[in-house]
């Protein structure tokens, strides 16, 4: 049977590179058949937001790879609601890319996997 | 002297305002900036808008939006600036 | 007796999680326990640097990481993207980007993120230095 | 999964200890062992005891204290462990 | 007439190199004649506990320079009565190098600097 | 016209405040103010490695640095304690500690931190980057 690993973004983009480097052991995590979970909670909601230009500042951009993750097969993209909600965030401002979830089915989400990963 | 409180950091809004005086100004930066929507404003609270455009946050803030050439400004308006880490 | 692996993230030069990493992997190796890799990521590939340089009387982390690996046979692996970035370089990778010199410690291996991967599969425990 | 939390960043306590189920535990190290002064215990809650004596903290705390040799049975004795960082 | 410095100590000690770090630069200031203020809030009152132990991972202490502050003729040593309070910490249990002070207090001393740095 | 000094914390490679620092210090150029010097402290003395080494496509911390000083005519100061801490070191400072290899940047000087003090009281203003 295939491992599970859950990878949790839980701070704002570009401010560090939190985001970008767990996005790149995801995809890894991909290939090798494991099954990804990327949960969004916190600030790392802000992740999620379209329409990031942080080229303006000569940072890379890395928002874009959250749109391809189902193309590397991860297909569990879970964002809390109560995050969103606590800071006044609608979801019709994030990349149509994760479904809205809630703390007890990212909590179940996280108790379940083999790994778990934050940066 | 007055005083020109640069935050980067969103986990130190409550001690940085704690230190602030009636004469003081706040600047958002960087991870910060997030707060200019979580946070109320006030006459006197600035958030750096090259830094909401590259989180795409710049429609939803209701905060007195400051660029760069207004920070370097701000530096020179105020007496000194505090960077609170 | 159990396999574990190491996942270390932190800044060796401004956070404890080094000092708590090699703390950890110094029990578990007395306890009988064995160490398959010890995977560097993000700001913990700081450490592969051989020019590292603390004051003469402070604890080095670079060679308090390498005498463990011999000692006791495991492999110390930063992630190469990540450390090319940082400067963390060798011989091979200065060659291909025309940069003079080169940093990395005999010790450690630059390798790809496959190697933290392949060590989360092989080994009983994964536990991460953050 | 019984997991084991290990939190060394004081102020991410409120979030992980959100995502905790009844069976988890949880270690604070490092900088996160202040903790043990300011917040109440549970059964399963957990302080490193090298880390308070590094810090001058040893006799404070009401915390369960666990040292080094524990910290590893722990991550043997729970399913996983989890670095909230 | 001599330019003044407010070094604020907000962090814990030992997970993070922000108190080392920051006394290097009030000893180098005072050593250029400067007016120097040192200011502990929030966990930086961890800074100031006594018995501080932290060579027993291996690690430097830097706890016995907060005693020579007085020595390089730093005399504007604060702690806050609010945050030591805060953190159900008696005033017994730190070194004798620190007065006792207030939010009030040291905002004003941060006010009057001509240059504060934090790390 | 005013006459700044930046004083840089900020780790280059996983945090913001080095681009920070060199966007504001192209504003404040652009007005036609001057710098007198940027000191590097903490983990900003990491940016003064030649052998960092981003993904091509992206900007160079470094090199924009060392561009930026040689145009404007003023200087990059990395703190030597630190730096030395950090496995930043120049040819002298490697001979003195048998340490083979150096990897400074020719931009950049590695002195002591009384080059900061110095910058405080001979700028009009001091804009920290951490």
């Amino acid at each position: 049977m295939s491992k599970s690993l859950a990878i949790i973004f839980n701070k704002a983009p570009y401010g560090n590179q939190s985001g970008r480097e767990l996005l790149d052991i995801a995809l890894m995590a991909a290939a090798f058949d494991m099954e990804i979970s990327a949960l969004f909670i916190g600030d790392g909601v802000y992740q999620l937001l379209t329409n990031q230009q942080p080229d303006i500042l000569h940072m890379k951009n890395h928002s874009s790879t959250y749109k391809a993750l189902e193309l590397y097969g991860i297909e569990t993209v879970l964002v809390s609601s109560e995050d969103l909600e606590q800071r006044r965030l609608s979801e019709s401002r994030l990349m149509p890319v994760s479904s809205l979830s809630n703390h007890k089915q990212i909590n179940k989400t996280i108790a379940e996997s083999d790994f778990v990963f934050m940066l | 002297m007055k005083t020109l409180y640069i935050l980067n950091n969103p986990q130190l809004f409550e001690q940085c305002t704690l230190a602030m005086g009636t004469q003081d100004a706040l600047l958002l930066i960087e991870d910060a900036v997030v707060l200019s929507e979580q946070q109320s404003s006030d006459e006197n609270h600035f958030v750096l808008e090259e830094d909401l455009i590259a989180r795409g946050l710049n429609s939803g803030s209701s905060w007195n939006k400051k660029n760069y050439n207004e920070f370097v400004a701000l530096t020179l308006e105020y007496n000194k600036s505090v960077s609170w880490l | 007796m159990a396999t574990f692996s190491l996942l270390v993230t932190a800044n060796p030069h401004s956070s404890q999680g080094q000092f708590s990493a090699i703390q950890f992997a110094k029990t578990l190796l007395h306890q009988g326990h064995v160490i398959k890799r010890v995977f560097f990521y993000a700001d913990g590939v700081l450490v592969a640097s051989r020019l590292n340089c603390p004051p003469s009387d402070e604890y080095n982390l670079t060679k308090t990481w390498a005498k463990l690996a011999i000692t006791h046979d495991f492999e110390l692996t930063a992630c190469v993207t990540v450390a090319m970035k940082r400067g963390i370089i060798n011989a091979t990778e200065a060659d291909r980007n025309a940069l003079t010199g080169e940093n990395i410690d005999p010790a450690f291996e630059i390798s790809g993120l496959g190697q933290l991967t392949e060590a989360m599969l092989e080994s009983d425990r994964l536990v991460t230095f953050g």
